[in-house]
């Protein structure tokens, strides 16, 4: 019945019409999900269930040792597992919160997308914190509430700022996302029957559409988007504090945050990538999706690798200008010490292969998009294993170095995460419209 | 039908609710209840009609970290001559002539995993009250733990009398 | 009431006074009163001491345990005791893991018809032995080295039941040592070494801070002559690289077997000396002539050494000049010994910085040629029963397999020993003894001294004291009255020779004067010829087995604490190893962890390589007790050989060695205090005042009462390892074993950094621990307050706020905490006994260090509380620091003016390491008066 | 309160039993009263606000008898509503004598506002009938009576359930430490869930078995209340576990034995028969047993105030002990008194008879028990030393254990002293006898008396 309204009063105008089209294109990407879909999910799922809960629990009974950590070097790719999730959360953010507020239209075919990345990586990311703790059984304890024991948490500590900058992170992006769904559930709605359309029902909180609501959304969505803009550099600066807090040579410096934010963005780019191609192809959004806007994406990645890159030269720089021995010593062992392997690729995937996005051609070519984005994931999962591990392994006292590899349960977590993300992201790509349709309507003129 | 599910799913509930309780209460009443001692020893009786010093048995709590339980010889100073008729008393005896200390249950255990120094001695030389933490000694027949022991405790106590309130001061 | 019962009821008490404070190492329910209250004075949960005697090594020094809920915890050196002064070796405080080991004999065994040993009861065990003995065929003893009353007891057995007593046995038996001091001074001794006395110190291959003679006191006494008190000149001659060498000013490294060229010519330039003995001129006389250039290119040192070496020597007012351990252990050896002792002689040493009237007893201790005799006749099966008593042969024999042969070929072979060694398992009966701290008794530790040796704990197991073992064989043999015990033995010599009453008086003091032997003297006994210039020094590659300063001659091996505790050198911790030199390196095309095949004649062995800074070219050095090849005894000397040609090969494959240390360079980095370059500035003294606290921004901290602080004088630092087990033992701490080592998680709370110089020219040794910084970089970044600055200036730890996010350890500069990966609470019985209830112990996920043993500030503050006063100088000290043979480390309260940490902290020479971070640490080192500033901090 | 304990006398076993089950019987009136108060002026503001909204007859109807019925007359506010409190902190006064007073002192806090929080209802049922022109007022006496009664109540349960928890009394240095209690906070909530399940059990019961029915003669309005009521009921009937097993789960260690959680558990199962008979009642065209769901609920009522009563007394069971041997002891003091007086008077033997109650276990004349024979050792001893040892004993000699001390009052040992030292040379013939038969008069007696002035001086 709303169906033949739509359809008659789409008959009038043609721009209506061209609406219409939209809609149905990103509805019909939802529509029953076939057999293969469901093998994947269900094969991520026990992924998740084995290799993350499965391991931790063991890890918990055994204890952390099963991991790699040792005395100089104390945090694992657990750690760089937190801060690489984060940073892909990021880019979430940036495309919706920032370029809503610059009124770039591109960013209308990847918001949801980047939303729900953002949700599913901040989840991934807060994991770890917890995984990497020697007894996660008192984590509570870093929470600040009123105990017995009359204790206090301690505010001067940098886990403990991460403590909130997650948080807060995590709490923003949900609500930024849903209020971002609100209309297109109602939207959906429309298109379903019986149970489901319950559910969508009262996840779209009786939205009609009325001019009313619409002020107040729009209001509501610019304040969202206002208070998540800060975030986008805050929290990251947070995370890249943790380190350079640290007096740990290689940690301690004060290009951090910069460096970490569009270290964040770059990879956050990167990782939309990586997911809507393909689901651009696999659910034909070849027309909400166009390759210009791709194209835009990919120019954002290649600056900010370009500011990525300078970082690590700069860094070099800094440290043999300083003459100090236990400064330039780390990074000399960087590039030629145990960890060369993992430097030199950090090098390659971030510097190197964004480099022939300057060719237009290469910028508009989804395969080799994806390639690069492929490259650019490694390359950043790699700085940050840089960053911490190498760090860690050559500080002030040679008696105390050491060298650190992960071991069989913190591949096996890390791989958890992967199966735990992709598996939330299927089910984002069913259930919920991946395209923000009202948005996309509103281009149309 | 409808009905049927909804009666039992309602007595479900409550059933659950019930259960729950009892386990909680269970608990609890294995938690803090007064152990049964090998020999009924009543506080009430030395402590308080007798109106013995807690150190006139307990002679090691100005001395040492450790408030020290009373010898079996100590015991027996007095038993071998008052009360010998009663039952209790030739269980005493009894352990005094096969040799055997009396295997007493504890009562105050600081938990293992807590990393507590605690020195009688030292709240003894400062004019704690042994009451005050071990409860009305005095008037419990069968001594069981009255006060929770928890840090809180602890603090809120040090905190009043401004006794020191650094960790080291207890923790180790 | 009897000791022996009221010990029993201390440890039954134990339990009691465990739960009563609070058990943080055992869950339990009851509550165990006393039976009967021990006598005054005993107060549960208040530590007790007991003086006795360490007899991990024939030093012998004196020894205390504290006794706590009737089980010692911790054993230290007996203050004042006449030998070690208060300190105690690695090994005398790894002691106490022998008592615990859970590799004990727990029973008598007898070998069934299958030739296992089996348990059995003592009078089983008993009665078969008896039989054996009574079998009529000759029966033979040969024991360990002996002192004092279980001497005497063991040679009344021999007469009483007519049986041989054979030489003893020690792997280090002096023998050409002693020959040559025979000869010259007539005293069978090892002279007691004086280097405090001495203002140039010359040592041959003795190894004297490590296993020569007795190492505590030579430390001790050293440290005399170290830090402020000015420094003595000390010369090392070695031909490979040891812990002492590396202590020593100038290290000379000597072709091996080329030591004696060197001392004959250094005698040549004493023949001038006037009023020389007149035997000893004829003796200097028959020395053949040797010239400089012929010492030059024997030994392969420059002119500039030797003649640097000849003349302090001349000069000196009174040297000390020793030679031994590997120097004398080789064909030339007996010659090495014989030059030294010349030249002692010629410089007049004895009595001056040799005292030989206070000299350790090695008379009854045999030679090589002895244990070959024996073996010869077990071969021809003359012996009926062979009484092996607590020693191993088999195991520390070069030809140990060969002598586990001989001894199937004894009738009957009775084992007494505490632990399986391969020599026990050879034996038909095993009799277990008890540890020292569960014995009555005594020993000698240098004639005129005697230790009393009494129980600290009633013993763990079905064992008996060495003397009681003794005694029941008499007592079955029907040689003794029924019901004699070894105390009573004991008690009685000691009222024969110290006087009545004595015995009282040894139990409280520890130690008696005895009657001194003779002090030998000058005898210039008959000549001698040397054959030097003849016998054939090794050439090409060459093995060096050297005494190690862990195990020993290889019996301490068998301690997992002596495992734990990493190597001083080459801090390997559980591997064998051999260390081979760089040079050797490169030109063998070797490295780090991969293996080397050694080959002698007879035998091969296969070692992985740790690589040894200042080691020369085709040296390589193995550890008594990391490998024993077969090879052979000097026939000169008599000792076990310890330098023999080889062909190494390598062998291509690799293996991890388990070792604790990431660098043996400093990598520029001037960690070692006074190496900084800051300091270059042309002398190398320190600043005795903090720099950065002027300029910080933050407030100072502020300490009304005490703020505890440490120093750490370098120079009086030997590098000997004693801290740390000292630390092991009284905090707990864990040992993880082997895998752990290999994944780099030693939990030491106190380590001992080494750092070569890239030319190996010198090597430091810095003990380091928590710095209790005023600024801990540790603090800010703990998100639960788990770790804290106390306003008694300690870095504290609360072991259950830790919720281990390990970002404290990543922080500390020093790398100092130490996380608890695994659970190790729980240890196995009797281990778990060891455990010192004052100290709790840390579980999984908990990030612990260095305390600054906070249950002892605690302990002395409760002292000082009663007696209404603060806590004063002197009343408590560190377990490092009361351990500390070379007396390097003080610990007090540096508010206090008057304290020995103010005034050491205060020190020219005081520095404090990565100061420029601005930590402000509280603990201060001394730097090492030899430290040259140009260009030490390596790279 | 400390103006309380001059007045109060140390009461005994019985008289603290005693005022255990008076604090039960006042929680019983008191409480299902203030429930229904509360929850029926919360409904029937409910009720008046939607009928503003959207007219509805039935609302207004259902709200106006509400009011009529359950705010009753000025008459049952002031015995069910107010003198109950009254009654409260002499109850607890006596039973806590002796100790800190702060759980106490926070008991009479509210009283004052419960009492303006009476008057408001008063006013706000008054001002029912002229609600159309003055609304906003009606509505906001209606709110300002409700905050006021929660917030007293809550502050009365709060300080209630802390006297279950004597650890903490210290502490509560001022109201929100007082309040900021999850403990509190799981009671309070309880007793609101509990105030709407009664009124809507209530209101079945009023409205339909109470004597006069105001829903006789209008089939669907009676169905409408049944239904409400019914369901009013169930709902909040179905939180009442919840809370009672928060509650429970909160409550410190100390309070609790086999009684108390059979207790809770109890109570759970008369919400559940609440609940099946609210079940009933909505199923069925009529309403069904009103009163007997009435009565249970009730008992939900009952069962947790003797749930509380309990925990108080659990937690404070030695305090408890404490008194009553000091109402012992008094009544020790009043008969030594008396003693003393006929010892003064006619010079009995009050020495004679603590000797044998006290002395004896330990002491005889002339044989060897736990103490040395007294003939050996009291040559030794003057009246003043004796005296001075008996009131602080030191350990003497190896051979015996150290005399505990024996806790006499002054009287007493100076008595004993002088018996002692009067009889032992006697071979303390006398003292066979008072070992004998208690308290003959003792031949000795006369001659003590006589000697007596002769001491004094």
């Amino acid at each position: 019945m709303e169906h033949k309204a739509v359809a008659t009063s789409a008959a009038a105008h043609p721009a209506a019409m061209k609406r219409l089209a939209i809609e149905r294109e990103v509805i019909s990407a939802m529509q029953k999900p076939g057999l293969l879909y469901w093998a994947l999910v269900g094969l991520f799922a026990t992924g998740f269930a084995v290799f993350l809960l499965g391991a931790w629990g063991i890890q918990i009974a055994k204890g952390i040792g099963l991991g790699g950590q040792l005395n100089p070097v104390g945090w694992g790719i657990y750690i760089v597992n937190f801060v690489f999730w984060v940073g892909i959360a990021h880019s979430g953010t940036l495309i919706s919160a920032v370029l809503f507020l610059f009124r770039s239209k591109f960013r209308a075919s990847f918001n949801r997308a980047a939303e729900a990345m953002t949700v599913i990586a901040v989840m991934c990311a807060g994991m770890y914190p917890l995984i990497h703790l020697g007894r996660v059984w008192y984590a509570f304890w870093l929470f600040p509430y009123p105990n017995q024991r009359l204790l206090w948490t301690n505010f001067k500590s940098p886990l403990e700022w991460d403590v909130f900058a997650i948080s807060t992170y995590l709490t923003i992006s949900v609500v930024f996302f849903y209020v971002g769904l609100i209309p297109d559930f109602a939207i959906v709605k429309r298109y379903t029957r019986g149970v489901s359309r319950h559910i969508y029902s009262v996840l779209s909180l009786g939205w009609v559409g009325s001019k009313r609501q619409w002020r107040n959304y729009n209001m509501l969505y610019a304040l969202l988007a206002g208070l998540a803009t800060p975030l986008v550099l805050s929290v990251h600066s947070v995370v890249s504090w943790d380190f350079a807090m640290g007096i740990v040579p290689g940690w301690h410096t004060t290009i951090f945050a910069p460096y970490f934010v569009a270290g964040a963005i770059f990879s956050g780019c990167a990782m939309v990538l990586t997911l809507c191609i393909p689901m651009r192809k696999i659910q034909r959004l070849e027309n909400v999706m166009p390759i210009e806007h791709f194209e835009k994406l990919a120019k954002t990645m290649l600056f900010t690798s370009m500011i990525v890159g300078y970082a690590y030269t700069i860094e070099f720089l800094l440290a043999y200008y300083s003459g100090n021995v236990y400064e330039f010593g780390i990074f000399k062992d960087r590039a030629t010490g145990y960890y060369k392997f993992q430097y030199w690729g950090m090098v390659f995937c971030n510097m190197i292969v964004p480099l022939p996005l300057f060719i237009k051609k290469l910028r508009r070519n989804l395969k080799w998009l994806f390639v690069t984005s492929i490259f650019v994931n490694i390359g950043m999962w790699l700085e940050r294993f840089v960053i911490i591990i190498t760090s860690l392994a050559h500080e002030y006292v040679p008696y105390a170095w050491g060298t650190y590899q992960p071991r069989g349960v913190e591949i096996s977590i890390m791989i958890g995460t992967f199966c735990f993300f992709f598996m939330m992201f299927l089910l984002f790509a069913k259930f919920l419209p991946v395209v923000a349709i009202t948005e996309k309507k509103e281009e149309v003129q | 039908m409808i009905k049927r599910i909804v009666d039992s799913a309602v007595f479900g509930y409550f059933a659950l609710m019930m259960v729950l309780i009892l386990l909680l209460g269970f608990r609890w009443h294995t938690h803090r209840k007064a152990p049964v001692q090998p020999i009924a020893f009543s506080h009430a009786t030395h402590a308080g009609k007798l109106n013995l010093q807690c150190l006139f048995c307990h002679d090691t709590a100005d001395k040492s970290y450790y408030a020290g339980v009373p010898s079996v010889q100590k015991c027996m100073s007095c038993h071998q001559a008052v009360k010998t008729e009663m039952p209790e008393i030739q269980k005493l005896t009894k352990y005094w002539n096969d040799k055997e200390p009396v295997p007493w249950e504890r009562v105050h255990r600081i938990r293992i995993r807590n990393h507590v120094y605690f020195s009688h001695k030292r709240h003894i030389a400062a004019g704690a009250d042994c009451e005050h933490c071990h409860g009305a000694l005095r008037a419990m027949t069968q001594v069981r733990q009255v006060k929770s022991m928890k840090m809180g405790f602890c603090v809120s106590c040090h905190e009043a009398n401004h006794a020191p309130t650094d960790c080291l001061i207890c923790h180790m | 009431m009897d000791r022996r019962e009221f010990l029993g009821l201390l440890g039954l008490a134990s339990g009691a006074s465990l739960l009563a404070g609070c058990d943080l190492t055992r869950k339990t329910e009851k509550l165990i009163p006393y039976l009967v209250p021990p006598e005054d004075g005993v107060l549960p949960g208040e530590a007790t001491f007991v003086a006795t005697s360490c007899t991990e090594c024939p030093a012998q020094c004196g020894m205390t345990a504290r006794i706590r809920d009737g089980r010692p915890v911790k054993v230290d050196g007996l203050p004042k005791h006449p030998i070690n002064d208060g300190a105690l070796c690695v090994r005398g405080q790894s002691s106490l893991s022998r008592l615990y080991s859970v590799d004990r004999i727990r029973q008598p065994m007898v070998k069934d018809a299958g030739g296992n040993l089996v348990p059995a009861t003592w009078a089983d065990a008993l009665k078969r032995s008896a039989d054996a003995l009574r079998a009529g065929r000759e029966n033979v003893l040969l024991s360990g080295r002996t002192t004092g009353s279980l001497s005497a007891l063991m040679s009344d057995f021999a007469t009483r039941t007519g049986v041989r007593r054979e030489p003893e046995f020690e792997l280090f038996s002096y023998a050409a040592v002693r020959a040559a001091n025979r000869a010259i001074f007539g005293a069978d001794v090892v002279p007691l070494l004086h280097p405090d006395r001495a203002d140039v110190v010359i040592t041959v291959g003795a190894d004297v801070v490590e296993t020569f003679g007795n190492p505590v006191q030579f430390s001790t006494l050293l440290s005399k002559r170290r830090g402020s008190h000015g420094r003595n000149t000390w010369f090392h001659v070695e031909p490979h690289a040891s812990m002492t060498g590396f202590q020593a000013d100038h290290r000379f490294v000597v072709r091996p077997g080329s030591e004696a060229y060197l001392l004959a010519y250094l005698l040549q330039g004493l023949s001038g000396k006037v009023g020389l003995p007149g035997g000893v001129a004829a003796q200097i006389a028959s020395v053949p002539a040797v010239s400089a250039q012929q010492a030059e290119e024997k030994t392969g040192l420059t002119t500039s050494q030797i003649d640097e070496l000849r003349h302090a020597l001349l000069v000196a007012e009174s040297p000390l000049l020793v030679a031994g351990s590997v120097s004398t252990a080789q064909e030339s050896g007996l010659d090495t010994a014989r030059l030294a002792a010349l030249i002692q002689s010629a410089c007049g040493m004895h009595g001056k910085t040799l005292d030989f009237a206070q000299a350790q007893d090695y008379s009854r201790v045999g030679t090589m040629a002895d244990v070959e005799r024996l073996m010869g006749q077990l071969d021809a099966g003359t012996v009926g029963a062979l009484i092996l008593f607590d020693t191993d042969p088999v195991a520390q024999l070069p030809m140990g397999d060969k002598f586990g042969a001989s001894i199937d070929k004894a009738a009957f072979a009775i084992g007494v020993s505490d632990m399986l060694t391969p020599t026990m398992e050879r034996c038909d009966v095993v009799l277990p003894l008890s540890h020292t701290l569960e014995s009555w008794g005594d020993a000698e530790p240098a004639s005129g001294v005697v230790n009393a040796i009494q129980p600290a704990i009633a013993p763990l197991f079905d064992t008996r004291s060495n003397g009681d073992v003794l005694l029941s064989l008499m007592i079955e043999l029907g040689a003794a009255a029924a019901g004699t015990t070894y105390q009573q033995y004991v008690y009685d010599r000691w009222t024969r020779d110290l006087g009545a009453g004595a015995g009282a008086a040894m139990l409280k003091q520890g130690w008696g004067t005895g009657p001194a032997k003779a002090a030998g003297g000058s005898a210039g006994a008959a000549g001698h010829t040397f054959t030097f210039a003849q016998s054939t020094a090794p050439s090409g590659q060459v093995l060096v087995i050297a005494p190690s300063v862990r195990w020993y001659d290889g019996r301490s091996a068998v301690l997992p604490l002596l495992q734990e505790v990493p190597d001083p050198l080459s801090a390997v911790t559980w591997d064998s190893w051999v260390s081979v030199g760089m040079e050797t390196c490169k030109a063998m095309g070797i490295e780090e962890s991969s293996v080397v095949e050694l080959r002698g004649e007879g035998w091969s062995v296969p070692l992985t390589v740790r690589p040894q800074p200042g080691l020369a070219k085709d040296v390589f050095v193995v550890q008594r007790g990391a490998a024993n090849p077969a090879v052979g005894w000097a026939r000169s000397g008599g000792e076990a050989n310890a330098v023999v040609a080889i062909t190494a090969a390598a062998t291509g494959r690799k293996e991890r060695l388990s070792e604790v240390s990431g660098s043996l360079y400093q990598e520029g980095r001037g960690i070692v205090p006074g190496t900084h370059p800051e300091h270059f500035n042309g002398d190398h003294s320190g600043h005795g005042e903090p720099k950065h606290e002027e300029v910080s921004f933050y407030p100072l901290p502020k300490y009304p009462n005490y703020r505890w602080a440490m120093a750490v004088d370098l120079d009086k630092c030997i590098g000997c390892n004693a801290c740390v087990a000292a630390c092991y033992v009284e905090n707990n701490i864990p040992m993880v074993g082997r895998e752990q080592h290999l994944r780099g998680r030693e939990m030491a709370w106190i380590r001992l950094e080494q750092y070569y110089e890239k030319d190996g020219s010198a090597g430091h040794f810095v003990p380091t621990m928590c710095q209790h910084c005023d600024f801990a970089p540790c603090e800010p970044v703990c998100p639960v307050y788990a770790t804290y600055h106390n306003d008694e200036g300690l870095n504290a730890q609360v072991y259950n706020r830790c919720v281990g996010t390990r970002y404290c350890g990543n922080n500390c500069p020093y790398k100092q905490r130490r996380f608890n990966y695994f659970s190790y609470e729980h240890r196995p019985y009797p281990m778990n006994l060891m455990t010192n209830p004052d100290v709790s112990m840390r579980g999984k996920g908990m990030m612990e260090k260095c305390t600054m043993c906070v249950q002892r500030i605690r302990k002395a503050r409760d002292v000082a509380k009663d007696e209404k006063r603060t806590i004063r100088e002197g009343d408590l000290t560190t377990a490092c620091a009361q351990a500390c043979p070379g007396k390097a480390i003080v610990f007090g309260n540096l508010l206090d003016e008057n304290s020995e940490v103010h005034k050491w902290a205060h020190d020219s020479r005081s520095n404090r390491i990565l100061e420029e971070l601005g930590t402000s640490p509280g603990v201060y080192y001394l730097s090492d008066n030899h430290v040259k500033g140009n260009g030490s901090h390596g790279a | 309160m400390d103006f309380l304990s001059q007045h109060i006398i140390a009461p005994s076993g019985q008289h603290l039993k005693l005022l255990e089950f008076l604090a039960i019987v006042v929680y019983t009136i008191h409480l299902p009263y203030v429930g229904l108060v509360i929850g029926s002026t919360a409904v029937a503001m409910w009720l008046t606000f939607s009928d503003h909204e959207i007219p509805n007859p039935r609302f207004a109807r259902l709200a106006e008898d509400l009011l009529r019925t359950f705010l009753g007359s000025r008459f049952q506010m002031l015995v069910l509503g107010v003198l109950p409190l009254l009654a409260l902190p002499f109850l607890y006064g006596i039973w806590f004598d002796g100790v800190p007073y702060a759980p106490i002192t926070y008991i009479m806090l509210p009283v004052p506002g419960i009492l303006i929080g009476y008057v408001l209802l008063w006013l706000y049922r008054s001002s029912f009938v002229g609600r159309k022109n003055s609304f906003n007022r009606h509505m906001g006496l209606g709110t300002l009576a409700l905050m006021v009664m929660m917030g007293s109540y809550f502050v009365l349960l709060s300080s209630v359930v802390r006297l279950q928890d004597p650890e903490k009394w210290y502490r509560l240095k001022n109201l929100v430490i007082l309040l900021l209690n999850w403990n509190v906070i799981y009671k309070f909530l309880f007793f609101v869930h509990a105030a709407f399940a009664i009124t809507g059990v209530g209101i079945l019961f009023f409205l339909f078995r109470w004597s006069d029915r105001p829903t006789t003669g209008d089939p669907d309005y009676a169905a409408f209340v049944r239904k409400f009521g019914a369901g009013l009921a169930l709902a909040f009937t179905f939180a009442l576990p919840v809370f009672n097993l928060l509650y429970v789960f909160t409550s410190p260690d100390v309070v609790f034995d086999s009684t108390v959680y059979l207790i809770a558990v109890a109570n759970v199962f008369v919400c559940m028969l609440v609940a099946f008979m609210m079940l009933a009642t909505l199923r069925s065209p009529g309403p069904r047993f009103t009163s007997l769901a009435f009565v249970s609920i009730l008992g939900v009522f009952i069962l947790s105030s003797v749930f509380d009563v309990r925990a108080m007394a659990n937690a404070n069971r030695e305090h408890a002990t404490l008194l009553e041997q000091a109402a012992e002891k008094e009544r020790l003091e009043r008969e030594a008194g008396i003693d003393q007086a006929i010892a003064a008077a006619s010079g009995a033997n009050l020495g004679e008879e603590t000797f044998n109650k006290v002395c004896m276990q330990c002491h005889r004349f002339n044989e060897k028990l736990v103490g040395p024979p007294l003939a050996q050792r009291l040559p030794s001893y003057n009246l003043e030393s004796l005296k001075a040892f008996i009131a602080n004993p030191t350990k003497k000699s190896p051979d015996y254990p150290p005399m505990p001390n024996p806790g006499l009052s002054a009287v007493q040992i100076d008595a004993v002293s002088k018996y002692v030292l009067e009889n032992y040379k006697t071979g303390g013939a006398p003292a066979a006898g008072g070992a004998a038969t208690g308290t003959a008069p003792a031949p000795g007696a006369a001659d003590t008396t006589q000697t007596q002035p002769g001491v004094q001086h």
